[in-house]
C-alpha cells in the first residue's frame, strides 16, 4: 500500500473517531438554513423562490468552515515532512487529501441537502438538479479550498484569510449551482448548467492539484 | 469650449455633484498612490542610516 | 533581437542596474503621464460633447474605462511577474509583483467608485448589480486575499511565493468568474442600460477617452517603478551598494 | 529494553549508504549558516552533527534528507543528485524530524501502520514485534493521546526496528526519552552501524561509547 491510499484510510479513519469534524459542517449547515425563514419570511411561497439560492450559500459555508484544518494538524506534527521525505508525488497525496475533505464535508451535505431542501418548500422538480449540482460542485469547492487551506496553513488565525482568499473563487461554482436548482424549480432545462460544473470539476481536478503540492511546500520551510 | 459660461461648467447639467465627487475621488487616489513610495522610500532611508550609525558607534567601542 | 532580449532579461534580474537604469527612466514616465491626464481631463470635461442620453455625467467614463482596463491588467501582470518568479527563480519578478498589487487595488477601487457614482444619476441607485461592477467587486476582493496573504506570511520568500501561487490560480479563475458573472447578470437583468455603450462613440469623445487610457499607462508605469525602487532598497539593504548610497544621502 | 535476537545481516539491507556532500553552502536570514562543508556519509558511519543552538544542524540534516532545496553545492547519492534519484534515494534512508508525525486519535499500531506503508514487504507482524521491543505490549489498541511524550516518541522511533533502509537520518531522537529508552537507543544505534547501516544524527547527547562516532562542528560564523 502506497503512503497516499495510507494516508486516505487514516485520515477516514480519525474522521471516524472524530465525528465532529464531519458533523459540525452539518449542524453548521442546518442551521443557516433555519435562519432565513426565521429572518426573512417564512411564507412558504417566498421561501420556495430563495430556496435554490439559500442551499446552495449554506452549503458553501459549510464547506469553508471545515477548510480550515484540511493541513493545519498536518503542518503542525510533522506528517506533511514525512510526506515530502517519503518521494511521493505531493500532486497525489493532495488529491488524496481533497477527497477524504470531499468525503467527509461534500459528500455528507449532498446527501443531506434534499431533506432539508423540503423545510425550505424547494419546488418537486428542483431536487435531481440539488442533488446533481452538489454532486458535482462540492468536489470543485473542495479543490478549490485546498490551495486556500495550504496557503494559509502555518497562518495563525489563517481562518478568515482563508474565507478571503478563497470565496471570489467560488463565485462561479455558487452561480451555476444555484442557477440549475432555481431553472429545474421553475420548470427550464438545466443541464447547460451541470455540464459547466462537469467541466470546472474536470479543470480544477487537473489544476488545483499543482497550486496545493506547491503551497504545501511552502509550509515547509519553517 | 463646450459649456457656454463657467457656472454651466460647474453645474454639467444636473450631474455636476457626481461629475466632479468621481474627479476629486480620483485625483485623491491618484496623489495618495504617488505619496505613499516617497514617505516609504524617506522612512526606509532615516531607518537605515539610523542603523548604520548604530552599528558604527557599537564598532568603534568594541 | 533574440540576444539583446536575453541580455535585457539577464540585466532586469539585477537589483542594482533596475536602481540606477530606472531613475533614469523615471522622468520620461512620469512627465507624459502627468500631460496625458492634465489634457485628456480638460478635454474630457469641458471640451468633448455631452451624451445626448446621459447629459454630462457621461464625462465619468474618462476616468471608469481606463481605471478598470487597468485594474484588470494589473492584475494579469502581477501573476504573469509572480509566474517568472516561481519557474525562474527571478527575485526582482517578486518585487515587482509586490509592488503592482496596492497600486492595482488602488485603481480597481478608483472604478469601482466611479461606476457607482456614475449609476445613481444613470440608474437611479448608488449600486446596481450590473455585471462589470460585479465582476470588479470580486477582482478587489482577489486583490485583497493576495495582499493579505503576502503580508500574513512571516518570510520574505514564502510570501512571495504564497502571493505568486494564489495569483496564479486568481488569473486562471478571472475569464471563469467574467463570464459566470455576466451568464448571470443577462438572466436576471436583461434590459439594463449600460453605464459604457462601446459601439457608437463620436470622434470628439473618444480622443479623450485614448489620451486618458495612455495616461492612465504611464501613471501605471510610473508608480510600479517608484515602488519596486523602495523593495529593491529594502531587500538589498545589507549590501554594499545600498549602504554606500544610504550613506551618501546624509 | 534488549535486543530480542540478532538480526540477520544479509537479509536486511539490499543497498549500503553512500551519502556526500559537496561545498554545500547555506545561508538564512542573511545569514551565513554553513560554508563549503563537505562530506560523506558510507557504511558503517555514525556521524553527529554538533553545535550551539541556531547553528544550522537542522537545517543541514534536511537538506541532506532531500527535504530542502534552497542551498547552494550538492548532495549525491550514489554519485547522482539526490533531487534525481529521489524516490530511489527516499527508500533508502529513513527520515525522522523532532515532529513525530503521531496522530493522537490513532493507536500505536496503527500510527506505525501508517509510516511504513512506503514499505511493502514489512510484515504486520514485524509491526507488534517492534511495538513489543520499544515496551508498548499492551497499549497497541489505545489512542496515543492517552500515552506519554516519552512512549508517544517511542512509537516514531519503532519505526526505525521496520523499515529495512540502511541510511538514518535523525533529529534530536533523545528527546523526551527517560534513561532506560536513551540506553536502548544507543544500543540500536551501535547495532546499526555495526550491522553496516549508516547514521546522520543532531543531538545534545553525548554518543561517546560508540566508537564508529564521527562529529561534525557547525558553529554560529559572523
Amino acid at each position: 500500500m502506497s503512503l497516499v491510499t495510507a494516508t486516505i484510510k487514516r485520515d477516514l479513519i480519525i474522521a471516524a473517531r472524530n465525528p465532529g469534524e464531519w458533523l459540525n459542517p452539518l449542524m453548521f449547515f442546518l442551521m443557516v438554513l433555519a435562519l432565513f425563514p426565521l429572518a426573512v419570511d417564512p411564507d412558504p411561497k417566498f421561501l420556495s423562490k430563495i430556496a435554490a439560492g439559500v442551499v446552495w450559500v449554506a452549503a458553501l459555508l459549510a464547506t469553508l468552515l471545515s477548510l480550515d484544518a484540511l493541513f493545519k494538524a498536518d503542518v503542525e506534527d510533522g506528517t506533511l515532512e514525512q510526506w515530502l521525505a517519503s518521494g511521493e508525488s505531493l500532486y497525489a497525496m493532495a488529491l488524496g487529501k481533497v477527497f477524504v475533505h470531499w468525503c467527509i464535508s461534500g459528500l455528507p451535505l449532498t446527501l443531506v441537502a434534499p431533506l432539508l431542501a423540503l423545510m425550505m418548500n424547494l419546488p418537486d422538480d428542483a431536487y435531481a438538479a440539488l442533488f446533481f449540482s452538489l454532486l458535482l460542485g462540492t468536489p470543485i469547492l473542495s479543490l478549490l479550498g485546498a490551495v486556500g487551506a495550504a496557503l494559509t496553513a502555518g497562518v495563525r488565525s489563517g481562518g478568515l484569510l482563508l474565507s478571503l482568499v478563497i470565496l471570489p473563487l467560488y463565485i462561479p461554482i455558487l452561480i451555476f449551482g444555484a442557477s440549475a436548482v432555481y431553472h429545474a424549480g421553475i420548470g427550464m432545462e438545466y443541464a447547460g448548467q451541470l455540464g459547466f460544473l462537469a467541466s470546472f470539476l474536470c479543470i480544477s481536478m487537473t489544476l488545483t492539484p499543482f497550486a496545493v503540492a506547491g503551497a504545501l511546500k511552502l509550509n515547509l520551510s519553517r | 469650449m463646450f459649456f457656454d459660461s463657467f457656472a454651466e461648467f460647474i453645474a454639467m447639467g444636473k450631474h455636476g455633484f457626481y461629475v466632479w465627487l468621481c474627479y476629486g475621488i480620483t485625483a485623491l487616489v491618484i496623489i495618495a498612490n504617488i505619496l505613499a513610495p516617497i514617505r516609504q522610500r524617506k522612512k526606509l532611508f532615516e531607518q537605515q542610516a539610523r542603523l548604520q550609525r548604530r552599528e558604527k558607534k557599537n564598532a568603534s567601542e568594541a | 533581437m533574440w540576444e539583446a532580449l536575453k541580455r535585457l532579461y539577464h540585466r532586469m534580474g539585477s537589483p542594482k542596474w533596475f536602481y540606477e537604469i530606472s531613475a533614469r527612466w523615471l522622468p520620461w514616465f512620469a512627465i507624459p503621464a502627468a500631460l496625458c491626464l492634465i489634457v485628456g481631463t480638460v478635454w474630457g470635461l469641458a471640451f468633448a460633447p455631452a451624451d445626448y442620453q446621459q447629459g454630462n455625467s457621461f464625462r465619468i467614463i474618462y476616468i471608469h474605462v481606463p481605471a478598470a482596463i487597468l485594474a484588470q491588467g494589473a492584475y494579469a501582470m502581477m501573476a504573469i511577474a509572480g509566474g517568472i518568479f516561481l519557474i525562474w527563480r527571478m527575485k526582482m519578478a517578486a518585487w515587482v509583483a509586490a509592488a503592482i498589487a496596492p497600486i492595482g487595488a488602488s485603481f480597481c477601487f478608483l472604478a469601482l467608485i466611479t461606476g457607482a457614482i456614475w449609476g445613481k444619476p444613470t440608474w437611479g441607485t448608488w449600486w446596481v448589480w450590473d455585471a462589470r461592477l460585479t465582476s470588479m467587486l470580486l477582482l478587489l476582493f482577489l486583490y485583497f486575499g493576495v495582499m493579505a496573504l503576502q503580508k500574513a506570511m512571516e518570510t520574505d520568500d514564502t510570501s512571495a511565493k504564497a502571493g505568486a501561487i494564489l495569483s496564479l490560480v486568481g488569473l486562471v479563475n478571472i475569464p471563469i468568474i467574467k463570464y459566470s458573472v455576466e451568464w448571470w447578470n443577462t438572466l436576471h437583468q436583461p434590459a439594463t442600460l449600460k453605464l459604457t455603450e462601446e459601439s457608437t462613440m463620436a470622434m470628439e469623445m473618444l480622443i479623450p477617452l485614448l489620451i486618458m487610457i495612455v495616461g492612465f499607462y504611464l501613471l501605471f508605469a510610473t508608480l510600479i517603478f517608484m515602488r519596486t525602487r523602495n523593495e529593491v532598497l529594502w531587500h538589498e539593504r545589507k549590501k554594499s551598494w545600498v549602504k554606500k548610497l544610504i550613506e551618501a544621502e546624509k | 529494553m534488549t535486543r530480542s535476537a540478532p538480526v540477520d545481516e544479509s537479509k536486511w539491507f539490499t543497498t549500503h549508504c553512500d551519502l556526500s556532500a559537496h561545498d554545500v553552502s547555506c545561508e538564512r536570514d542573511d545569514r551565513i549558516l554553513f560554508e563549503n562543508l563537505s562530506f560523506t556519509v558510507k557504511k558503517g558511519d555514525l556521524i553527529q552533527l554538533a553545535g550551539p543552538n541556531g547553528a544550522g544542524k537542522t537545517t543541514l540534516l534536511r537538506l541532506m534528507a532531500g527535504l530542502n532545496q534552497d542551498f547552494d553545492g550538492e548532495v549525491r547519492w550514489y554519485d547522482e543528485n539526490i533531487q534525481s534519484c529521489f524516490q530511489d534515494y527516499a527508500r533508502q534512508r529513513l527520515y525522522i524530524g523532532h515532529l513525530s508525525a503521531i496522530k493522537k486519535v490513532l493507536t500505536p499500531l496503527e500510527n506505525l501502520r501508517w509510516f511504513v506503508s512506503s514499505w511493502p514487504e514489512v510484515s504486520e507482524d514485524a509491526l507488534w514485534q517492534a511495538l513489543e521491543e520499544v515496551t508498548l505490549a499492551g497499549y497497541e489498541d489505545i489512542p496515543c493521546q492517552q500515552l506519554s511524550a516519552g512512549q508517544q516518541r517511542r512509537v516514531a522511533l519503532a519505526r526505525l526496528l521496520v523499515t529495512p533502509t540502511p541510511l538514518w537520518i535523525l533529529d534530536e531522537p533523545f528527546t523526551a526519552l527517560d534513561k532506560a529508552g536513551v540506553a536502548w537507543l544507543e544500543a540500536l544505534l551501535a547495532l546499526h552501524v555495526n550491522r553496516g547501516g549508516s547514521v546522520l544524527i543532531t543531538s545534545h547527547h553525548a554518543l561517546s561509547d560508540i566508537p564508529a562516532l564521527r562529529q561534525i562542528e557547525l558553529g554560529v560564523q559572523k
